[in-house]
């Protein structure tokens, strides 16, 4: 059994429930214990940084202080924001010695920075330390016949410098991953262009093409849907996919799924956890693809449990 | 008691404005040994050396300083002055207080100041301990070793050939020709590559002064200038070229195919093959890598088709050795590897190639019989986009420097294009065009306006694919506005890079290299054709990115070095070396073991005077030395010492101060 | 028209560069960021200018520009220069010199930009976490846009995508003393 | 150490000696001819400013470098000796920097013993295009040094200067 | 340990035989059960041979005599006494056809107190790796130990050990007894020759001492081989050992556990270098 701590995010509790929810599913058939840090707050997120420079470094640095009283040496953060903010924060004080000590008197109460955690996506976490063969072993329903445009954004693998993690133009590892499912990933060109993110309430605008250039090249990739690793995105894509599709007169229908949803499926969890009755836009039509699971209504439990059990001897 | 001259050099304003010189000049005449001390503005100027000169006579002075700039710039300038004086040159030291001092210390002149004294004092001290040194004769063997066959090599063997000396070429592939032989037309006057080479190349195998050995490497290379054995290895091309024809019956029957490199891998060519027909020499040989004979013992099939019973399974690489007297390296470049361009999709989109594959493309004796396609479905292509600076002028994925030729060869290929597929449409994205050259610009403006080339200036970042186009989107800043064109086919005009072996051979030969890999020259300016071990040429692309013009001319210039090297029956050669006190040698032979010339051997002295018992000493042979000092250091009898640079003098500089 | 060769030393270049770590100088214009940033059309001067702006000194036309409002920090176009120059860090040092100096960029758009910060900020604040629903609806209050979004958000409460609470955070007043301190911070740099 | 009150500075080896006030180090610098010699006059057409406490030999390799040269340099005149050569690999006489490196090695590690501070004997690959590198290393053996305070150690019986 | 017969046999023998000229052992000194080496050149002389754990002398020493030189010689050699040979044979000093080697194959031997002496208690080669004829049951090499002395003063703080060290350099007379009692230090000019004086301070100052012992011992570097020679020669008691095997623990331990003397044709660790030295030192 494996510890990591987590660091869940605003959106775990919110927009992204379905990623948090089906993220726990999937580590549990990995064998991994998340030990949440106790009392985390916001990451600041885009905003700190745009307005102010010691509090885009003041918020991440008082959850790295506090992941610093668990034992773990590695944080797995589920939101790529989240995930880039603690990161930039942890590489700057590390890097500058002097500035993590004038950062520090903001949280001096929860403690000294010691810069003992490494801070790592989720993503990173299942391609780095628990590895692709691990995951293809544990799968028991293959996503084959699937075919998904793996959508990284930018926070996942940029800057270089900072993320340390895959490439940040053409990324492979959520690929490797969907493979390992059983899924075939598309060549799909725009797997790092930004999607507008944090404009998505502020400017909306702006969203709607971003994300609809992604949404057009993932569908010319001739993806059945969208795999992600970021609220952000997901929300993006799909959340205002409707909008997106009213305004440039196509119809995209194309569900954007977290990898953890995907990974618990071929992990054989029981489809009604999974949360698809979230999505806006309808995930029917894309698993179709793989065959003769389509989704089970909640109702019918029976038939499920005794997957379950069987997964279990196996 | 020693007399010493010590002239203290303002350099202009150089060194004083930051050295006070004259306060310098004041505390060095309190040195006992300093009998006379003076400043002038340029030491290094005809009335500078004047004055060393006069000082020299009338104050009979029996050693020289010179307080100026670093002894690597104006030592033998100086020493000039003191034979000019009737004085021994070696009797001089240089103080370097403008590289060491004015320079480096410009916020601080006390500092300064008093820094350039200490370094009087230690350049004084030195020069007390200097002994009076002769220049060494060395014999010299009158043949030199060209290695590189491209058009630098030919251009250095053909030119120091025709002063009838006689030349060592090797070629590390099985033809001589190198990157031009894969040329179509060449900028800018748009001469067929193949045309102009190829007689040259058949000059070379003619030459009775020229000794061609192709497909070999060079292993080895010891002694110094004028003397140098080297050791080459010819690989087994399993062939005997004595016997060979060159009917080409063998590659004709040969069923196995390897990806051609003469057509940038294109196309097949045979496991026995010669690289392209105008080959020289033009006989074949077999790739062992890929022959089915030699790996696995199953075809022979070129055996039986040869008549004349040329080909040898088992021929063994060969060892050859050469004296030679002087070394012209011309292993041109290699073409930087796009790879790290992941934006570009380099290596996942097949219809980016770069501008050698287009090159081999566009040419008539390419594999695609001069007319370019798309290698992802062999269509024509209509729009093509060239990218230029792809790994130049890049140094976060490629290299910091310009690689000269892109910019032109681009404009050709927008020309060869356009004469190729009358209805295409060339797009450049560029940063600067660099047409510096004769002609350059002239030819620039010509193809822009005949072909209808559209230029944008911007770094392309991204392109993708779209049904079965390439997007390629940039900016074009004349117009502040990001575009995208649609392309059919991506030619990359790659980087021109060192040649990857370079590091190693330089290591062999005992030369340097820069950051890039590139072999560096003795000076910049005023010695780029020599490295800084005599003897020891560069010619074209090896040193730095060149156009062909300059390769040649940078060839013939080698071709004038080594005939000006060999005109003479022997050599001069520097008096810095070891020197053995038989006395005091124990015969112990830790030198010979430091060494890294060979220069040490031992001899038989008698063990004392007029005895006929004998006691083994070491021996220094003075033309072999070349001065590092290994030897001093390790012994620890004293025995040995490094003229110009002895304990004494060393010491003296230590303590002085 | 622009008159340079009046304004003597170049401060302006030497603030951003100190800010940011970045030496603007290495730019040579190649445009490669302009191409890669994926906002760059709604910017009223794309990164490119931006930089040559800074070498030539314009420090208000720079500040009322709303390039630096519209950056993502996407980070692309820095991962893509060849002389590797870190924009982001640029065009946030002209952010932050523009907001310490009090110019203000007031066209619409930038105002909702940073009428959305603000409100963010002062949510975590507040609660230490993001308050999603409050945020959108307080944004729209702000920026007097009621209805914008709105046709979502049956779906989405529906679907539970947007919570209608936050769990505050047990030590609030730790986030509030974090703010206090950041403040003087800033304040004595 | 480092919090040593600067008008204070002491010797390293030996705490009861005071150093003079404005005191300043003198740093032997002996470099190869074709690697760092040329490193180091590289640094002065760069005009990169290093402090001004090292006065340099010239010697053609790092190899014709005897261990005694440090020793007489520390017993006479200098507070600290630095070395430079050509990269590994890089000798101009292909392999006189080897036999150099086990020398110093050997070298400091005795003179440590002995009781001289390690940070007094110095060594550095500084190829002919490394001006700034060069420029660096001189940074950081002043400093290094400056922080030893003065060597008197087998200095007083012979030497008197200035 | 007692070979005092077989190596009086040995010697009758090689004299018998006409095979040497002259034989190196040791006799007692005549005042106590200590040792002292002796030439014999008589036949009749052998008789006053010893060999025991008293026999403390690297006979390899009397090598560069005019006594021996260019003369057939016999000789006892311990094990370290034997690595001593090994150098002076490669670095060409003396030809192995004009000697006959005794080989001992040592249990240590002790000082004048009866005490076990430090090196031998250390010993990594007690057996000799050169002999015509080896005496003893060999034990083979042992694993290498940093010496107790070096452990003990490199742990002190830097200023102790200066103190230390300036009262060693202090005590020394620079009567050079330690030069000519090393087997190695045969060169015909030695840096720590007074006469060298303008170069290597000659003068007999503390300052002086520390210049030519340092010089010395650098010179001894990679080869020394722990016979104490020197030490026991010296007058002041100087622990002149600690300079050697400072440096031997160096070399040992970065330079590919380089032991002088042990192998045949191996030279001193300084003239000789890998590429995988130690680089980390140099910036």
């Amino acid at each position: 059994m494996k510890k990591l701590t987590y660091f869940p995010g605003c959106s775990a509790h919110g927009t992204s429930e379905e990623f948090d929810s089906t993220l726990k599913l999937v580590l549990k058939t990995l064998d991994v214990v998340l030990e949440d840090i106790p009392d985390w707050n916001c990451c600041g997120a885009t905003s700190a940084h745009v307005m102010t420079e010691n509090l885009a470094y003041a918020l991440p640095m008082r959850n790295l202080v506090l992941a610093e009283k668990l034992e773990n040496t590695t944080m797995g953060i589920a939101c790529a924001s989240c995930y880039q903010r603690m990161k930039v924060t942890k590489v700057h004080m590390d890097e500058n010695p002097e500035l993590a000590k004038r950062i520090n008197t903001t949280v001096v109460e929860e403690g000294t920075y010691q810069g003992k955690v490494d801070v790592k996506s989720m993503l990173q976490y299942f391609y780095e330390d628990i590895g692709v063969e691990t995951i293809r072993e544990k799968v028991t329903k293959s996503l084959a016949g699937l075919k998904v445009a793996c959508y990284y954004g930018c926070l996942l693998t940029r800057p270089k410098n900072i993320t340390n993690f895959d490439s940040p133009e053409y990324p492979v590892s959520m690929d490797q991953i969907c493979e390992a499912l059983g899924a075939t990933a598309t060549e799909f060109d725009y797997k790092t262009e930004c999607c507008g993110a944090s404009f998505s309430i502020s400017n909306t605008e702006v969203v709607l093409n971003l994300s609809g250039q992604i949404l057009a090249m993932a569908k010319e990739s001739g993806a059945h849907a969208i795999v992600v690793a970021c609220p952000l995105c997901q929300s993006n894509l799909d959340m205002r996919q409707p909008d997106i599709e009213k305004q440039q007169g196509i119809k995209y229908d194309i569900p954007v799924f977290y990898i953890t949803q995907l990974m618990a499926l071929a992990f054989g969890n029981p489809i009604d956890q999974l949360k698809f009755p979230k999505h806006i836009v309808p995930v029917e039509g894309a698993l179709a693809n793989i065959g003769k699971v389509s989704p089970v209504p909640e109702k019918v439990k029976k038939p499920i449990k005794a997957v379950e059990a069987e997964s279990e001897v196996k | 008691m020693a007399r010493v001259g010590v002239f203290v050099c303002f350099c202009g304003a150089n060194i004083a404005d930051y050295v006070d010189v004259p306060q310098v000049v004041e505390e060095v005449k309190r040195i006992k040994e300093v009998k006379y001390a003076v400043e002038y503005k340029y030491m290094c100027s005809d009335p500078g050396q004047g004055l060393i000169r006069d000082a020299i006579v009338q104050n009979k002075l029996t050693s020289i300083v010179v307080a100026a700039c670093s002894p690597r710039m104006h030592e033998k300038t100086f020493r000039k002055a003191l034979s000019d004086a009737g004085m021994n040159p070696y009797l001089l030291e240089v103080a370097n207080i403008r590289e060491h001092s004015s320079w480096v210390h410009q916020k601080d002149k006390k500092a300064a100041t008093e820094k350039a004294m200490d370094l009087c004092r230690m350049a004084v001290a030195k020069s007390i301990a200097n002994e009076q040194l002769h220049e060494i004769s060395v014999p010299v063997t009158k043949r030199a070793l060209v290695i590189g066959g491209g058009i630098a090599g030919i251009q250095a063997a053909l030119d120091i050939a025709d002063a009838r000396i006689p030349v060592v070429l090797v070629e590390k592939s099985p033809s001589i020709g190198g990157k031009m032989a894969q040329l179509d037309e060449t900028f800018p006057t748009l001469d067929c590559a193949q045309c102009i080479l190829t007689p040259k190349m058949v000059d070379v195998a003619s030459h009775p002064y020229i000794e061609l050995i192709p497909y070999a490497e060079v292993l080895e290379l010891q002694g110094f200038v004028g003397n140098y054995k080297v050791k080459i290895k010819k690989k087994a091309s399993y062939v005997n070229f004595k016997t060979c024809t060159g009917c080409g019956a063998c590659w004709q029957k040969c069923p196995v195919k390897v990806p051609n490199e003469y057509n940038m891998g294109i196309d097949k060519r045979k496991a026995i093959y010669t690289p392209f027909p105008q080959a020289v020499p033009n006989k074949p040989v077999i790739d062992a890598e890929h022959c089915t004979m030699l790996t696995k013992g199953k075809c022979g099939i070129c055996k039986k088709v040869c008549l004349p019973g040329a080909i040898d399974y088992e021929m063994q690489d060969e060892i050859i050795e050469r004296e030679v007297g002087a070394v012209v390296v011309a292993t041109g470049y290699d073409m930087w590897d796009p790879t790290p361009y992941e934006e570009y999709g380099v290596g996942r989109f097949k219809d980016i190639i770069t501008s050698l594959e287009f090159e081999r493309m566009v040419s008539a004796n390419g594999p695609t019989n001069g007319v370019p396609q798309r290698p992802s479905d062999g269509k024509v292509p209509k729009n093509v986009v060239f990218i230029k600076c792809v790994g130049s002028r890049d140094e976060a994925k490629g290299i910091e420097y310009c690689s000269k030729i892109c910019c032109m060869y681009t404009t050709k290929h927008t020309i060869l294009l356009h004469h190729k597929v009358h209805d295409s449409h060339a797009y450049v994205f560029y940063m600067d065009i660099r047409a510096a050259g004769k002609g350059y610009e002239e030819f620039v403006k010509k193809a822009q306006v005949d072909t209808g080339t559209t230029y944008l200036r911007g770094r392309v970042s991204k392109i993708y694919k779209k049904g079965d186009k390439l997007m390629v989107r940039g900016e074009d800043a004349q117009i502040g506005q990001v575009v995208e064109v649609e392309a059919d086919l991506v030619v990359l005009a790659t980087a021109v890079s060192a040649p990857k072996d370079n590091p190693e051979l330089a290591r062999l030969l005992g030369i340097s290299y820069d950051k890039y890999g590139y072999l560096s020259e003795a000076h910049p300016k005023l010695r780029p054709v020599e490295t800084a071990k005599a003897g020891i040429f560069l010619a074209g692309c090896t040193q730095a990115p060149k156009d062909i013009p300059e390769t040649v001319s940078q060839a013939s210039a080698c071709a004038a070095k080594v005939c000006g090297l060999f005109a003479g029956d022997t050599m001069k050669k520097d008096p810095m070396v070891s020197t053995i006190n038989n006395e005091y040698c124990s015969g112990c032979q830790n030198c010979v073991k430091v060494c890294p010339y060979g220069a040490i051997v031992t001899d038989e002295v008698p063990i004392g005077h007029g005895s006929k018992e004998l006691r083994t000493v070491a021996k220094i042979n003075e033309g072999v030395c070349q001065g590092c000092g290994s030897c001093v250091a390790i012994c620890r009898s004293m025995a040995i010492n490094l003229a110009g640079f002895t304990d004494p003098q060393i010491i003296n500089e230590i303590v002085s101060i | 028209m622009i008159t340079l060769g009046s304004q003597g030393k170049n401060t302006f270049l030497e603030d951003v560069n100190k800010k940011s770590g970045a030496n603007v100088l290495e730019c040579y214009q190649c445009g490669k960021c302009v191409s890669t940033c994926p906002v760059s059309q709604y910017m009223d001067f794309p990164p490119r200018e931006i930089m040559q702006m800074i070498k030539l000194g314009l420090r208000n036309e720079s500040y009322m520009a709303n390039s630096h409002w519209f950056c993502l920090t996407c980070s692309a176009c820095s991962g893509r220069c060849p002389r590797e120059i870190d924009i982001p860090a640029v065009m946030e040092a002209v952010r932050h010199l523009a907001i310490e100096e009090n110019y203000i960029n007031d066209s619409k758009k930038v105002k909702e930009i940073r009428k959305f910060h603000e409100i963010f900020l002062s949510m975590i604040k507040r609660y230490g976490r993001n308050y999603e629903l409050r945020m959108m609806a307080e944004f729209n209050i702000r920026t007097r846009n009621l209805f914008k979004d709105m046709h979502l958000a049956p779906k989405a409460l529906l679907k539970g995508k947007i919570p209608l609470g936050v769990k505050p955070l047990k030590s609030a007043k730790a986030i509030k003393r974090m703010y206090e301190v950041a403040e003087r911070l800033e304040k004595n740099k | 150490m480092e919090t040593e009150v600067k008008d204070q500075l002491v010797s390293i080896e030996k705490p009861e000696l005071v150093a003079p006030p404005n005191w300043e180090p003198v740093i032997m610098g002996i470099l190869c001819n074709w690697c760092s010699y040329a490193g180091s006059d590289l640094t002065g057409t760069s005009r990169i400013q290093y402090p001004p406490n090292i006065r340099i030999i010239r010697v053609p390799c790092s190899s014709r470098v005897d261990p005694w040269f440090l020793i007489k340099s520390l017993q006479t005149t200098a507070d600290g000796v630095l070395v430079s050569g050509c990269h590994p690999g890089d000798c101009h006489y292909i392999s006189g920097n080897y036999f150099a490196r086990r020398r110093f090695l050997v070298t400091k590690k005795l003179l440590n013993f002995v009781g001289f501070h390690e940070n007094r004997i110095q060594f550095s690959w500084v190829s002919a295009a490394e001006g700034p590198k060069f420029a660096k290393v001189v940074n950081k053996v002043t400093e290094d040094i400056k922080k030893l305070g003065p060597l008197h150690l087998y200095k007083k019986e012979n030497f008197d200067k200035k | 340990m007692n070979y005092t017969k077989q190596i009086q046999d040995i010697a009758a023998k090689l004299f018998a035989e006409g095979k040497i000229d002259v034989f190196v052992g040791y006799r007692l000194n005549g005042f106590d059960d200590n040792h002292v080496p002796v030439l014999i050149t008589d036949p009749q002389d052998v008789s006053k041979l010893v060999f025991t754990d008293k026999s403390v002398f690297n006979l390899v020493n009397y090598l560069k005599t005019d006594h021996t030189r260019r003369k057939r010689v016999g000789l006892v050699v311990k094990g370290c006494d034997s690595r001593s040979l090994n150098l002076m044979l490669t670095e060409n000093q003396v030809k192995r056809e004009n000697l006959y080697v005794v080989g001992i194959c040592c249990e240590g031997v002790v000082d004048d107190a009866g005490q076990k002496m430090q090196n031998c208690a250390e010993c990594v080669v007690p057996d000799a790796v050169v002999s015509d004829e080896l005496l003893g049951t060999p034990s083979g090499q042992k694993p290498y130990t940093v010496n107790v002395d070096i452990a003990a003063l490199a742990a002190k703080p830097l200023t102790e050990r200066t103190a230390y060290f300036e009262e060693v350099f202090e005590n020394c007379i620079r009567c050079n007894a330690c030069r000519h009692s090393c087997p190695l230090c045969y060169c015909a000019k030695c840096c720590i020759d007074q006469e060298t004086a303008t170069l290597y301070n000659g003068a007999n100052t503390t300052s002086a001492a520390f210049h030519a012992l340092m010089t010395w011992s650098l010179h001894l570097a990679g080869r020394c081989v722990d016979c104490r020679n020197c030490e026991k020669a010296c007058p002041s008691h100087l622990p002149l050992h600690l300079l050697h095997k400072q440096n031997e623990s160096v070399i040992y331990e970065n330079f590919q556990e380089h032991l002088a003397g042990v192998i045949p044709e191996d030279r001193g660790a300084f003239y000789k270098y890998s590429l995988k030295d130690p680089d980390d030192f140099i910036m």
